[in-house]
This record gives C-alpha cells, structure tokens and sequence, in this order.
C-alpha cells in the first residue's frame, strides 16, 4: 500500500511518500504506526509520540484503531493548521 | 434551491470581490453574502514573521473542504458557498483564505461561513510552517481551534 | 491599537471590494476580515417585491451607528470597521448594508460583525417600504430580529 | 421644542416635522405622546398604539418614562426596519 507523509513527518522521515507492505498482524492503523516506529530510526523519531500523529485513509480522517484492509493510500501527518 | 458551490487549492492570490460578485450577481433570492478573509500576520505571539509556507494534502484538501461544504448546504439554506486556500509560501499583508457564504438569510450565511472556517482550521489538511528571524518552524495547533470547532457538533 | 472606523449613510451604492481593501490593505496585523452584504431580495415570504424605499433620520442614523460601533471596539480587539447604509430606493439584486470588521483574529472580525448587524437590524433609524403588485407598504419589525440583538447583553 | 416624525408616523400625522409647546405638566415621553394623540384625528391615528412607538431624544433613543426636559429635539417612529 501506498504511504504518505506530511509537514513534520514527512521532514523526520526524510520522504514525502513510500510503498510498504505491512506483515499481516498490522491490521488497524496504529498497527501500521507501531510497525512503521520499527523501521529505523528516522521513523521512530517521526512517531515518537504516537497520539499527535493523524491518519487518512483514501483522502478521509480516520480513527487510530480503524482497519487498513483495502486501503489505497494511507496517510500520516500532525495536527492540521491551516485556515 | 440551486447552490453555486466553488473550492479551490491554488498557489496564487484570489480577488475577494469577483468572488463575492461570482455569488450574487444577477440573482434576486439572496439577502445575504458573509465572506471571511485570512491574512498573514507580520507577527505571531510577539514573534515577527518573515513569511508563511502552506503545505498541503492535494487530493484529500478538495475531498475534506467538500464534505464540510456539503454539511453546511445541509445544516443552513445557503444558495452558494466558496472556499478558496493558497498553498505555497505567503508573507505578511497576503491573503491565505477565503470563504464566501450566499443565503436568504443572514444568520445562515454568518453561520455557515463560521463553521467552514473552523473546520479549515481543524480538518482541512495544510500545515502552516513559519520564516522568522529564530529559522523556521512548523505552527502549532491550537486547542483553542478544536474548541471553536467543537461547539458545531454540540447542538 | 489603532482601529479605522468608518460609517457612512448614502443613497449611491457601495463597492464591497473597495472597503475591504481599505480596511486591511499595507497592513500586517490583520488576520481576519469579515464582511456583511445586505442585498434587496425579490421575494418577501412569497411575495414579489418590485423595490424597497428606505427612510432614514439623517443624524441619528449616524449616531447611533456610531454608538454601536464604540461598543463593538469595546467588545473585541478590532483594527477597522466598516459601516456603510444606503437610503433612498433599492431595486431587486441590489446592496442595502455593508459590515467589514478587521481583527487580528477570526472570531473577534465574526462576532463584531454579527453584533453591528443585528443592532442596524433593530436600534439603527431605519425605515423599509416595500413596492409590490398590491401596492406599497411598510415592512414590519421581527421579533425575530429583536431575540437576535438581544443575545448580545445576555452573557 | 422640535418634533420629528418617520416612517408611518409621518404619513399619519401628515407632516415630517413641527415645533409644539405642551403645556407644563407635559414632562415625559409618555405624557406627550398623550397630549399630542389629542391635536386632531391624524395624531390619534398615528398614537393609537402608543405601545409600538419608539421615541429618541437629541438622536438618542429613550424609555416612554424619560423626561423631556431641556429636549432640542424629539422623534417618533415606528419600529426600526434597517440593516
């Protein structure tokens, strides 16, 4: 599936946007968060506080405990400060 | 009732008066047009600001400000609504949104815009970084936003 | 705080972009601007309306605009407020009022804004005659209007 | 003193404006809204529901009870319909 990462996040990982394929145990998107901390140390830095970090899945906000099957695109990024 | 609704994410200015006209011209069933406007402030907290860079999430910033378009045409009988957000790097004195509200009524429109520019601050998915004479760093988000926010859904 | 504030009384038409612009332009501590237009609707609950005339007490109007206006600055940090009514005869599609507020924040240039309107609504000397197939008359006070002003001392 | 009147208080009574000099025991609004219902049928028609009538003094707008002492200038009309 296709990841993608803004603002902050995206600056702490180093990419704006990656494929990865989760093992199957990764169902939900904290799942995906805690599996991506995993990946180096770039990732952990970006995740390090699990609970600032939002999610979309195909362009709509999602919870931290929604599933990620079927997603096309899932993204991460921090709080929203437009406006 | 036939509503104009207009988004656009553009890197350039917009002209809030042929907006403004864009709703109501030519058209005799609106009593009330509210537009809201945010501008980049030279200062934020006492800090001088040297430019903004918004960034954004193309793809889901149309599909988020549409949604909350399509609450607030079924929330308030409005005839038309416009929301416009730059992206880009924008400085002091600049237009960074705007949103344009067209109804029979004024409380509707007043209304409407208010809540379109909450959830903008909330929901749509840009992130404001800031040039100052300290680097740059990216703007925080405020509680008191989720508040503003908040008080739609509490009613 | 240096706040602009300007009321004007006419018969001609106002340019919404103009007065904007005037309130916010070459200035870098404006975050937000509001505005309110007033437009003659055609329709009047079913009604077709051929125009409204409207009566005003030429130096009351003023001041007592005026008044609103030094208690909307009491209220809320503005930077500028923009007051502009016509009187006289107003066809269909055609602006009546204007409101633009200028803040450092959103929901001051909001909530000022709503306020003026509601108190032109109903302490403002203002005088509507509507023009229709069945003739002319006055147009009627709402309670409505009233409840809406009224919000304003309750907190 | 001088009276103004606006709106559909101005077209019954027939005039814009007139100075009027009530007599001594005249002293608030309410009482010379009372007297002036009793100068003809045009002001009985315009006061006929004292209750809906506004008054302002010196362009202020002003309580039936409040005095008219020292006036320059008072105004009746209708509820306002501006804005």
């Amino acid at each position: 599936m296709k990841v993608k990462y803004f603002a902050w996040v995206r600056e702490r990982i180093g990419k704006a946007e990656e494929t990865v394929e989760p093992p199957a145990g990764v169902r939900t998107i904290e799942d995906l968060i805690a599996w991506l901390s995993q990946q180096g140390e770039t990732y952990a830095h970006a995740f390090e506080r699990p609970k600032v970090i939002r999610a979309a899945i195909d362009h709509a906000h999602v919870r931290p405990d929604t599933a990620i099957a079927g997603a096309r695109e899932i993204a991460f990024f921090p709080p929203m400060t437009g406006g | 009732m036939t509503a104009i609704v207009t988004i656009r994410i553009q890197e350039q200015d917009f002209d809030t008066a042929r907006e403004i006209a864009a709703l109501s011209h030519g058209r005799t069933d609106i009593g009330a047009v509210v537009s809201f406007s945010g501008i980049c402030r030279g200062n934020d907290s006492g800090e001088e600001i040297a430019a903004l860079t918004l960034e954004h999430y193309p793809g889901m910033a149309e599909a988020e400000i549409m949604r909350r378009a399509e609450q607030a045409m079924a929330r308030w009988p409005l005839s038309g609504l416009t929301v416009i957000h730059r992206h880009g790097r924008i400085t002091p004195g600049q237009n960074i949104v705007l949103v344009v509200t067209a109804s029979s009524h004024r409380q509707a429109a007043f209304e409407a815009a208010e809540f379109l520019m909450d959830y903008l601050k909330t929901s749509a998915p840009f992130w404001k970084r800031e040039e100052s004479a300290g680097g740059e760093s990216w703007v925080e988000a405020r509680a008191h936003d989720d508040e503003a926010a908040a008080r739609w859904t509490r009613s």
